[in-house]
C-alpha cells in the first residue's frame, strides 16, 4: 500500500469533507477562545482545494485517467489554495507546512521515512512562520507530537500505515492536551487565564487533518 | 447555509440584513461602491477598493486592510487625505496574500507603499507573506503594525497588543503626511509616532454574531459587561456587573490616560467609538466623561470624533482613544479629508 | 429608577452605556456641546441647540424638533446649511410649548421662522401651542408638516402619515435655501416641495428599549421582522418571516416608488437610513438593491446616502427614502452643509 | 362636604400618587399600541405639579396654612405645569382641558352644577385640540361618558360626591370600552386593525384622574 499522489488527493479530499461535517464544532471551540471562524475559514479553504483538484482531474474526480503525478504536486496545490482563500492565522500557517511539505515529496510515491520528513518539513514551516513553541496552545501542540510519533514508529519498522496511525493518534492526544494550556500565542492569548479549559481549534484541526491520512490510506487499500 | 443569515437559529437570533451570508461581503461591497462612485472603485476577484483614479504618482501609497465587519473601517477611509487602497476579508478573517498583493501594486505611485496593519496574528502573516511576494516583484513597502489596545498585556505572554478604534488615527494622519507630499520614510515615520502616541480601550454591553457562524460571539449574561473587548467578537479580560456609564467610562479612560503617561498640560484628540449597534446619544455620555477624566487630569482636549468608525457588526458597545497630540500631528489631523466615512 | 438604565430588567436587558435614565438626554446634550463647540451651543432648562453665534440677521430661521433617541436628528443637524435651532424632548416623546417658543426665538434673525415638524399628534399639537404663543409676541412662524411613511395610509382612519427619514431631506434642502437668501415664503415653498416628493417606509430587525421603560418597545419572535415601522418603537404594519435583504428591500422600495407614482427618466435621491443598531455593512445591501429595483423601472439614481441617521435608539432595521429630484432641490442637497452629523 | 381648592389640590396629588404607582400599567398599554411613554410623561408632569403645589404652600404640603384660594388657582397651575412638562399628545389635551376647567372654577367652593361645567369645558378642551370624536379610541371615549354621566347624576340631584362618582364610573367604564375599537387618532391608530384588542392608555388614565377626584373628597369629608 504505497503513499502516491492518488493517495494524497484523497488525503486532501478526505479533510475537505472532515471539516465540513465538523465545521460547527471547529466553529466552537474558536468562538470560546478566538473569533469564531475557524471552520468557516478551513471549509471555504479546502472546498476551494478540491475545486481546483476537480478541475484537474475533470468533475467526475476521475483521478486514475491523469496518469502518474507527485504527491508533491498535490500538497503544492493545496498549500497555494490554502494561502490565498483561507485567510486568518491558519491560512498562512497551513499554508506554509503544505508548501515546506511538498518540497520533500516531491516523487511518485513516499515512504515511511519520506513521511516523517514531510512531518518535520510541516511543522518547521509552521514554526517559522508563527515563531510558536510547543505549550503555547496552538496547533504546534499537535504537530510536535505527531512529529515525534512518526519518528518513532518509523524507527521501530512500522508500515506507512502505522506511521501515519502513530502521527494521527499523537496529533490527537496532543490536541486534547491543549485544554488546561494557558495561550500565549494567536487570538487566545488576549484571554490569559480565561483561555485555560478550552481546546485550542487549530490543534483540533491538525489532529483531524492528519486522521483523514490515515483513512485515505485505508481507503484506498481498500 | 443560505439562510443562516437572516433567519432565528437555536444559537441565537442571527436575523441581518443580509442575503447569502457566504455572499454578504461582495453584496455590501457592490451597494457601496453604487452609493460612493464619485470617491472609490471596487474590484472583485480578489477583492480590493481603490481611490477613484487610482494610485497618485509620485505620492506615497497607503495600504490597509483585515476582516470585514468593522465598517466604516478600512473601506470607508479610501479617498483623498486618507487610504488608496483598503482589502477587506471575510469576516473577522484577514485577507489572503493574493488579495493584499494586487492591493500594494494598486496604491503604488512610485514613492513606495506604507501597508498599516492591525497586529492580529492572522493580519500580520497574511501581509508578510504579501509583503514578501510584493518586495520579489520590485515593490518598495513599509509596514507598520498599530496596536494600540491596551486591555492586551504587551508581553511574551500574548500575541502583543491588537489594533483597534486608534487604527483610524494612523490612517488618518499618515494619509495626510501622505498627501501632502512626504516620502515613504516621512509617512511611515508619522505613522509610528501615531502609533507611539495613541492608546485605546472597549466594553461590550452585548456580543455581536457573525453571519455564517449564526451563535452570539460570546455568551455575555444580561446584567453583565465585557470589558476590554477587540473587535471581532474575542471576548474581553473581564467581566463586571453592568455600571452606570460614568463608571464605565472610567473602566476604559484610566488604563489608556495611564499607559500614555498623561501628564498635566499635554494635548491630546479624544476619540469615543461606537462597536456598531450602539446610538450615538450613548457615546456623547461616555465621551462627556471621558474628557472631564482628562480634564481632571490637566490634560487638553484639543480634537474629538464621537462616532461608529471601528465596529465590531451590531455589537452594542463603545471604546475610548486616547492620541497625544503635538502641533505636527494636530494640523495633520485638520489636513483635508474626503472619503465616504470620513469628511472634511 | 436610578438603576433601569443599565442593569437588567426582567422585561428584557435594558443595559445602555448611561446614568441615570431621566438624565439620559441631558447628559448626552452635555457631551454633545463638549464634541461640537466649533458648531453648536446647548441651551438646558428649557433644552436646545442652536448654531454658534445663533441666528443670523436678514436669514429665515429654521427649527425641528422632536423627541429624543433619533439621534444624530435634530441636534446633529445644526449649522451652516441646515437648521438653526433644534429642540429635543424626552425619549421619543416631543418636546413641551415651553421649549419651542425659545427655540423658535433663537432662530428669528429677523426674517421669519420655519419649523420642520414630524406628523405626530404630539410633536403638532406641542408645536401648535408654542406658535401660537410665539405668534402673540409678534413672530412670524411657518409650519411645514412631514409626513413621508407610506407604511401608514393617509386617510381619516389614522392620525395622516408619520415624518421618518424624509425630515432629513426636509431639513437639509430647507436649510440650503435659507442659507442662500430665499425668504420665508421661498423656503417654506421649498420645504413643502420636498415634502411632496418624499416618501418612505422602514423595517425592524429588532426592537428597540427605551431606558425608563426598561422593556423593548414591541416584541418580535426571534424569525419575524416587522414591517412599516416608525422611529418611535411603534409596531409596524404587519409581521413577516425573515427573507433575505433582498426580498426585504423590495417590500419597502416598491410602495415608496408606486406611491411616488416614479416613471421611467425620472431623477431621484436614495437614501437608506439605519434605525441605529444596524451595522453599515447591512445598509449597503439594502442600498444596492433598492438602486437596482428603481434602475429597473427606469428611475436614476442621482443622489445616495446611507447611513444612520434617523434612528430609534438601538434598533436594528432600516428605512428606504425616495426623493424626487429636479435641478433646484438637486443643487440645493448639493450645497455645502457644516454640521456635526451631515456635512459637504 | 365642599369642593373647594383644597379638595382639588388633594386632587391633583392623589392623582401624581396614583399615576406613579400605575407608571407600569400606563407604559404597559402605550407599549401594545402606542410608543410606551405614556406612563413616565403623566409621572413626569403631575410630579412637576406636586412640587409646585409644595414650593406654594410650603415644603410640608400643609394646605390650611394658605388660607382661602380658588379652585381655579388649582387647576390652572395644573394645566400650565402639564403642558410645559408633559410632551406628548397627552400633555397638550390635558393641559388644555385643565386650562378650559379652570375657566368654570374660578371660585372658592364649586357646586355639583360647576362640576359638571368643569368637566365639559375640559371635554371641549380636549375634543378643540386634538379633534376627536367619541369612538376613536382616545381619551374622549372615557370623557364622554364621564361627563354625560355627571349631568344624569346633577339634574337627579345627586351631590358632589354622587357626581363625581358617577363620572369616575362612567370614565372608568368608557377607558375598559375602548378595548375592541379600532384605533382613527393618535399613534395607536398607525397599527390600524392591530389596534383592537388593547386598552387605550389616555382612556385609563382619564379614568384614573377622574377616580382620584372621587378619593380626594372621600378622604376630605374622613
Ligand atoms: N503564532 C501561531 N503559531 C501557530 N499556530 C497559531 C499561531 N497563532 C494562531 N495559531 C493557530 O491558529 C488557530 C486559529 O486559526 P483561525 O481561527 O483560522 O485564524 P484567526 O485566529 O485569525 O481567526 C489557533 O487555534 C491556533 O492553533
Ligand atoms: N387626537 C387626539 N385626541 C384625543 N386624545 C388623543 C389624541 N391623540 C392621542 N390621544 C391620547 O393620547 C394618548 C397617548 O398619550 P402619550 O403616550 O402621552 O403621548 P404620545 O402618543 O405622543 O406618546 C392616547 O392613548 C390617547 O388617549
Ligand atoms: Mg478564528
Ligand atoms: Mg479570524
Ligand atoms: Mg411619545
Ligand atoms: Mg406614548
Amino acid at each position: 500500500m504505497t503513499l502516491d499522489a492518488d493517495w494524497a488527493e484523497r488525503w486532501i479530499r478526505r479533510t475537505a469533507d472532515t471539516v465540513a461535517g465538523r465545521r460547527d464544532e471547529l466553529t466552537e471551540l474558536d468562538r470560546q477562545i478566538g473569533d469564531g471562524d475557524h471552520g468557516e475559514n478551513l471549509v471555504r479553504g479546502f472546498r476551494a482545494v478540491v475545486a481546483k483538484l476537480d478541475a484537474r482531474d475533470g468533475q467526475d474526480g476521475a483521478t486514475e485517467a491523469a496518469g502518474p503525478r507527485l504527491v508533491g504536486d498535490v500538497l503544492k496545490l493545496t498549500a497555494t489554495t490554502l494561502m490565498s482563500t483561507v485567510g486568518g492565522a491558519s491560512g498562512p500557517l497551513y499554508g506554509t507546512a503544505f508548501l515546506r511539505a511538498a518540497k520533500v515529496t516531491g516523487r511518485e510515491s513516499i515512504d515511511t521515512r519520506a513521511v516523517v520528513a514531510m512531518l518535520e518539513s510541516a511543522l518547521e514551516g509552521i514554526t517559522v512562520r508563527g515563531k510558536a513553541t510547543p505549550g503555547e496552545k496552538t496547533m504546534v501542540d499537535a504537530w510536535t507530537p505527531a512529529v515525534d510519533a512518526a519518528a518513532q514508529a518509523a524507527s521501530e519498522g512500522g508500515d506507512e500505515a502505522a506511521v501515519l496511525r502513530a502521527a494521527a493518534a499523537a496529533a490527537a492526544a496532543g490536541a486534547t492536551a491543549t485544554i488546561p494550556l494557558v495561550a500565549t500565542k494567536g487570538r487566545a492569548s488576549y484571554l490569559g487565564e480565561r483561555s485555560a479549559g478550552h481546546e485550542d481549534p487549530g490543534a483540533r484541526s491538525t489532529a483531524l487533518l492528519l486522521g483523514a491520512a490515515v483513512e485515505a490510506l485505508a481507503e484506498r487499500s481498500a | 447555509m443560505g439562510e443562516d443569515g437572516y433567519v432565528a437559529k437555536e444559537g441565537g437570533s442571527v436575523k441581518k440584513l443580509l442575503n447569502d451570508p457566504a455572499n454578504a461581503v461582495a453584496d455590501s461591497l457592490a451597494g457601496f461602491a453604487l452609493a460612493h462612485a464619485d470617491i472609490i472603485q471596487v474590484h472583485h476577484d480578489p477583492a480590493y477598493v481603490t481611490r477613484v483614479g487610482g494610485a497618485t504618482t509620485g505620492k506615497v501609497g497607503l495600504v490597509s486592510g483585515g476582516g470585514a465587519g468593522h465598517e466604516p473601517l478600512h473601506t470607508g477611509f479610501v479617498g483623498d487625505g486618507m487610504l488608496d487602497v483598503a482589502v477587506p476579508g471575510a469576516v473577522f478573517t484577514s485577507p489572503t496574500p493574493d488579495q493584499i498583493l494586487p492591493a500594494l501594486q494598486a496604491a503604488d505611485g512610485g514613492a513606495g507603499v506604507l501597508a498599516i496593519v492591525k497586529n492580529y496574528t492572522g493580519d500580520v502573516l497574511n501581509f508578510d507573506l504579501a509583503v514578501e511576494l510584493a518586495e520579489t516583484e520590485g515593490l518598495d513597502v513599509a509596514t507598520v503594525l498599530v496596536n494600540d489596545d491596551v486591555a492586551v498585556e504587551d508581553s511574551t505572554y500574548t500575541a502583543g497588543r491588537r489594533g483597534v478604534a486608534g487604527t483610524l488615527c494612523v490612517e488618518k494622519i499618515a494619509g495626510a503626511a501622505a498627501q501632502q507630499g512626504g516620502d515613504l520614510a516621512d509617512v511611515t515615520g508619522v505613522a509610528h509616532r501615531v502609533v507611539d502616541n495613541v492608546r485605546s480601550m472597549g466594553v461590550a454591553v452585548t456580543a455581536c454574531t457573525v453571519p455564517h457562524v449564526g451563535a452570539p460571539s460570546f455568551d455575555l449574561p444580561g446584567d453583565q459587561l465585557e470589558i476590554g473587548i477587540g473587535i471581532h467578537g474575542e471576548p474581553g479580560r473581564r467581566r463586571v456587573k453592568a455600571v452606570p456609564a460614568d463608571e464605565v467610562t472610567q473602566m476604559l479612560l484610566d488604563p489608556v490616560a495611564d499607559d500614555l503617561e498623561l501628564s498635566a498640560g499635554e494635548r491630546v484628540l479624544l476619540f469615543v467609538n461606537g462597536m456598531g449597534g450602539t446610538p450615538a446619544s450613548e457615546l456623547y455620555v461616555v465621551y462627556g466623561r471621558a474628557r472631564r477624566l482628562l480634564e481632571q487630569r490637566g490634560v487638553t482636549v484639543a480634537r474629538s470624533l464621537v462616532g461608529s468608525y471601528v465596529t465590531s457588526l451590531e455589537m452594542q458597545g463603545a471604546s475610548v482613544t486616547v492620541l497625544r497630540l503635538d502641533d505636527e500631528l494636530a494640523a495633520l489631523w485638520d489636513a483635508p479629508v474626503h472619503t465616504a466615512a470620513l469628511r472634511w
